[in-house]
């Protein structure tokens, strides 16, 4: 096991992959002679050149479909959008032409492709730069999405992403880009789509987390082993598809789930969690599902009302303890 | 393109100020109607009854077509490409087949069969059956034939315009020699995806060929009302990409100008051609067109390619009358058949909805 | 009360609107001289000239873009998208722009805006133009989201939404245009954005649908009534905000509650409404919350699949019978 | 512009063929620097003490704000705007205050200073407080005033280009002969928004010229690594809008452009600038810049905007050094005065994040 930077993981998932396979390319805002906004790609366009490591103009639309018509013609591209918000220029490329054309076609055409980048809170940088976007592509049938925390899983997930013959929203994080962890250096090293990780057992509560809220998930699992109490963690790590059996069994072990979510809270996630959860066991719940979100508001600036914004450990905390019915 | 810097005088508010000018010269090229023969294109006279035929099997398919929504046969929007027929024959005629690709707007159907689709399948998927190109799954919008290199038929205005560059990109990184020719509305130039991916192969010297299919009207738009700069081949300025404009109405001269792009394309420099032509029929199936007079629309008649090119083979020699009515009557009797394939083609079982979304089969749908 | 059209009564709305109030306009694709791509401005142009009533290129991210700047400097646009599908284009304009700014202006500039246009299924036209968006536009704080299932409902509620000061997503239906109703012909006929309306009452279920899926609702409640049973229909008319108050009032009356809604199901208004009435009547609710979306794929072309693809007021019907344990 | 046909005689595969040569000839006009003199433009000496004020104020601010960022007083990105303070304060001699409008992307501190809005607000915008101009809310790159008719600071690149041409819509449709001055950095001409608006700005005769900051760079990008055509000037052919090359180190050439462009949108004609300049910082705090050359920079400080016009004053004998130097104390105290002002500015009270979401203040938000 080697400690890397979840930058690093990542790095080391393309880079295995783009060593074994000609057919992948990077492209995207400052990922070859700048080295990467957030220095994902360092030293790629040294090692594979201008062909395979390539600068844009900020074109996210332009570059979003290019990518998507090498990958029609059976390139496997992968795509870094310096962060998910600018995607949105190029959302109906990605919601008309990744998700739909291989309907469209009868099956005729694929897009094995990645669209990565960091996802979600970076900070004080306001509302149009902080949007979390799971919900919105994990809507769209034909995408996969998958959302990461931990270097480990980077690596072993965007390897299967980058592998996967489907068109994958890979979701990052600024915030996490330096966090270091263990990273398994089994010879090709893949984590499948679609499963997710229990991080934590225990039978007090259910809580699930993804990305950056996975560790606001451990924090106050943390605080309930003070009380104690054992909390189940839950991290998805694929969006879409969902790993409903997994999250069904736990809860039917500890009867009460809370979930917790950076995005806005309305028709997310944590929705369609709280949908299934009440639709597969139903009569398990011994609470209502709860979740704890990002206020229902755009992202603010002042750093005090950010940190008021995002979901806290404490909030989590207090949400198990309120289904566990200690307060 | 030369720039050149001279002083001029000119008057502000205050006092005599002078500041200078800058006069920028581009030339593009004009392949104008009536200017090439077949012998200039080194096309035979079979070559010659290939192409009127191929113009006349997707007029007469179309015609068909129309006939069949009538009859509900076909449902959704039907677009009829009727009256640009030389632009997809004559395009297709300089383009190597299997190598080079294909893609193209909603307006799909004449590409689809000018590249070499089979009415039969073309004809299914209208009638949203199994045997259809797509397997009824796009409908008239969304042909596609991975085999012949056609990468559809694109329902939302200019979103295949980056795909094109995508495709173009592939030929590229491969080093395949082969050429992307992307075929575009008047009224798509102003998404800023064309902006965006005009740019993109240009700057990656992409190979493919940008061709404008300028039939004068977006829907109820005439161009002038879209276009600041009714000239759409300029466009290529903003791109440094040589550009040509291009009578559409005969199938020679669009022939002539896709060769030279095509050329250009494959040694890398990316290209505009905006061919002038226009469509007969309504935008849609539901288009009164009461945006245009009749006599405008008389008058284009006039100009209709495959009239055109009958009388430039009867005038010229080269095949007779007897000859091409042979040649429409093979035609009308594939369109029929194709007609009768697509009404005896299955419809879908109702689990196939769940196909063709991923290509992971097991793919664990919501179910409720 | 005058029977009207569904478009005649937004009509209406949009005459009695800018006939009161000199700074609205409308603008967007063939919305002038061809009067309407589906009829909805017939005769505008007309009246009220090319000032006011404005076709557009194929521009959507541009004229978006030119409302949104008209309304920040007070005029009141209402941009009318051909159909929401190709709102994609223009999707960063309506999320970061539309529903962000006044935020990040600390509230000195405000966006009376509506965009409007038909929205969902509409026949056999493919993937790319049967998209719902009701429940992505719905996650963005900023943004108030409308949709309307009866001419009556279209006027009043399009004339509070060219009256509110803040962005209005207006959602109509191709379908449903040529559809007729009495429209109430009060003086200035006002509906406030926000209230839903029980459109029947009931004890048996409480079944929730708007636009289109409303009238599969209602056609369920007729069968359950040849079975004996009274369903509560609620139209929630507004998506954003939702009218929480009078669904969890229904369902802890009728202690069940189908949603119909024809977006896919993920992450979708369905999976918040079953959120919210969890977690405010979990007590009340004698069997899960159940929903009737369409399926979870891309929208198909052929006849039979698009018919499978839709909920059907049958489907409503069994799902019904089913909370109400009936099979 | 011209369209000019010719005859040619080119080659193709088979036979010697031609086709027409179709020339266009565009004009532009280029402001050097060092054309204009002060007087060329009407400006009074108390008139240049102010330019020069409002240009060292930017700087100052500026250089303070790097500071208390480095304390961490200031969080998020902070992209600064020293070298292209010609630009901002050029323009804005340029309009009418009060009536014409500007909009910026997220390099906003120069021109809200420049349009005279209070070191106080910005500082305290900076520091995230609620007497800042957007109320905390909003940060360095969301500068807003809707007094001074700025509307704003916007983060998302090239998102508020369709905004300028909306506002110059509004300025039209009530009639008020305002224009506006719509600025965005030479990476944004890439995005699709670009071409949308200017298509729209020129179709409509709106009252607004865009101006492109060219500093050579987006982020680590050079101009010509992203742009196909790399006279951004020559961009306005596509919408047959006028354009202008403009020297950006002088601001008596930018405002002499400008004024001469404003008065072009006042007649309902909108156009282009281009304005090269350069900016001296990286392009946000984090970034080392190692795309560039210590060389380059060096010699591009050479021609600051700020030192430029402090020896043109000295050389005229416009002002005396003293004075000069008075205007720089005053210019440190208002800035540092502006730094109390924020750190003593209260946070906003939790509560405050549900304000400004709607002007409907009773709006019922999800809170679980
Ligand atoms: C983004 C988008 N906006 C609007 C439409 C609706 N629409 C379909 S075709 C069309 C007109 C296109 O005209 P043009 O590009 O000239 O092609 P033509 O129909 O003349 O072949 C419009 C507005 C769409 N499909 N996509
Ligand atoms: C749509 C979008 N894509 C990417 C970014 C990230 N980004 C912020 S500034 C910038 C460079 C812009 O350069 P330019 O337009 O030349 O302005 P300058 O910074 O030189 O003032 C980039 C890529 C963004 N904010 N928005
Ligand atoms: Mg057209
Ligand atoms: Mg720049």
């Amino acid at each position: 096991m080697a400690e890397l930077q979840l930058r690093e993981a990542i790095r080391a998932a393309l880079v295995e992959e783009m060593d074994r396979d000609e057919d992948i390319f990077l492209m995207g805002e400052e990922v070859a002679e700048y080295n990467g906004a957030y220095k994902v790609s360092e030293g790629m366009c040294d090692r594979y050149g201008d062909r395979r490591v390539i600068d844009t103009p900020i074109s996210e639309c332009g570059f979003a479909g290019l990518g998507l018509g090498a990958a029609m013609d059976g390139l496997r591209p992968v795509i870094e959008f310096m962060t998910w918000n600018f995607a949105f220029v190029a959302f109906d490329q990605i919601i008309n032409n990744a998700a739909k054309i291989r309907y469209m076609s009868g099956g005729q055409f694929s897009f094995p492709i990645v669209f990565r980048g960091p996802n979600g809170a970076a900070g004080q940088l306001a509302a149009t730069h902080n949007t979390s976007v799971e919900s919105i592509y994990s809507c769209f049938p034909g995408l996969k999405v998958i959302s990461i925390s931990n270097p480990d899983d980077a690596k072993g997930l965007l390897k299967s992403a980058i592998r996967d013959n489907d068109p994958v929203v890979f979701l990052e994080s600024e915030f996490m880009y330096g966090m270091r962890g263990e990273v398994s250096d089994a010879d090709d090293y893949i984590i499948p789509i679609g499963k997710a990780r229990i991080a934590r057992e225990g039978d007090a509560v259910t809580i699930i987390g993804h990305n950056k809220s996975y560790w606001r998930a451990m924090e106050a699992a943390e605080m309930l082993t003070s009380d104690g109490y054992e909390a189940e963690v839950i991290d998805p790590r694929t969006i879409r598809p969902f790993d409903w059996d997994t999250v069904i069994t736990s809860v039917k072990k500890t009867n009460r789930c809370v979930i917790v979510d950076e995005s806005n809270p309305f028709a997310s996630l944590s929705s369609e969690i709280a949908f299934q959860i009440q639709s597969r066991s139903f009569d398990d719940l011994d609470a209502p599902v709860q979740r704890v979100t990002s206020k229902d508001t755009p992202a603010p600036y002042a750093k005090n009302l950010v940190e008021y914004y995002l979901p806290s450990a404490e909030d989590v905390y207090r949400a198990c303890r309120e289904v566990m019915y200690l307060d | 393109m030369a720039v050149k810097t001279k002083r001029a005088a000119a008057t502000n508010g205050q006092t005599d100020v002078s500041f200078d000018i800058i006069e920028t010269k581009s030339t593009f090229r004009s392949y104008p109607g009536d200017r090439f023969t077949h012998s200039d294109l080194g096309l035979s006279v079979a070559d010659i009854g290939d192409i009127y035929r191929n113009m006349l099997l997707q007029r007469r398919f179309e015609e068909r077509s129309a006939q069949m929504y009538g009859r509900q046969k076909i449902g959704g929007f039907l677009h009829l490409y009727i009256g640009q027929e030389a632009i997809s024959t004559g395009s297709v005629y300089a383009l190597q087949p299997g190598l080079d690709s294909v893609i193209t707007a909603y307006r799909d159907h004449g590409i689809a069969l000018a590249i070499g689709m089979s009415s039969n399948e073309c004809m299914a998927e209208l009638f949203g059956r199994v045997d259809g190109c797509s397997k009824g799954k796009g409908g008239s919008m969304h042909f596609f034939s991975k085999e012949k290199r056609m990468f559809g038929g694109h329902g939302i205005v200019g979103a295949h315009i980056p795909l094109a560059a995508g495709i173009a990109f592939a030929h590229k990184y491969r080093n395949d020699r082969g050429v992307v020719f992307c075929y575009l509305g008047d009224g798509a130039v102003w998404q800023g995806s064309f902006h965006e991916a005009l740019n993109l192969a240009s700057l990656y010297k992409l190979p493919v060929v940008y061709v404008i299919e300028n039939n004068e009207y977006a829907m109820g738009t005439a161009v002038d009302r879209a276009a600041a700069e009714t000239d759409l081949f300029k466009q290529g300025i903003s791109y440094a990409m040589p550009g040509s404009l291009v009578d559409g109405m005969d199938v020679f001269s669009v022939c002539q100008a896709m060769r030279d792009h095509a050329a250009l394309a494959r040694e890398g420099q990316p290209s505009l051609v905006e061919v002038r032509t226009y469509r007969y029929r309504g935008h849609s199936m539901s288009d009164p067109g009461k945006y245009r007079t009749k006599e405008e629309l008389e008058q284009k008649k006039n100009e209709d390619p495959i009239l055109r090119l009958k009388s430039y083979i009867i005038e010229n020699d080269l095949m007779k009358v007897e000859e091409l009515d042979v040649l429409d009557i093979e035609v009308k009797a594939e369109v029929s058949a194709s007609v009768t394939f697509a009404d005896e083609s299955p419809l879908s079982p109702l689990e196939a909805i769940y196909d063709d979304v991923y290509t992971q089969t097991d793919f664990p749908f919501l179910t409720k």
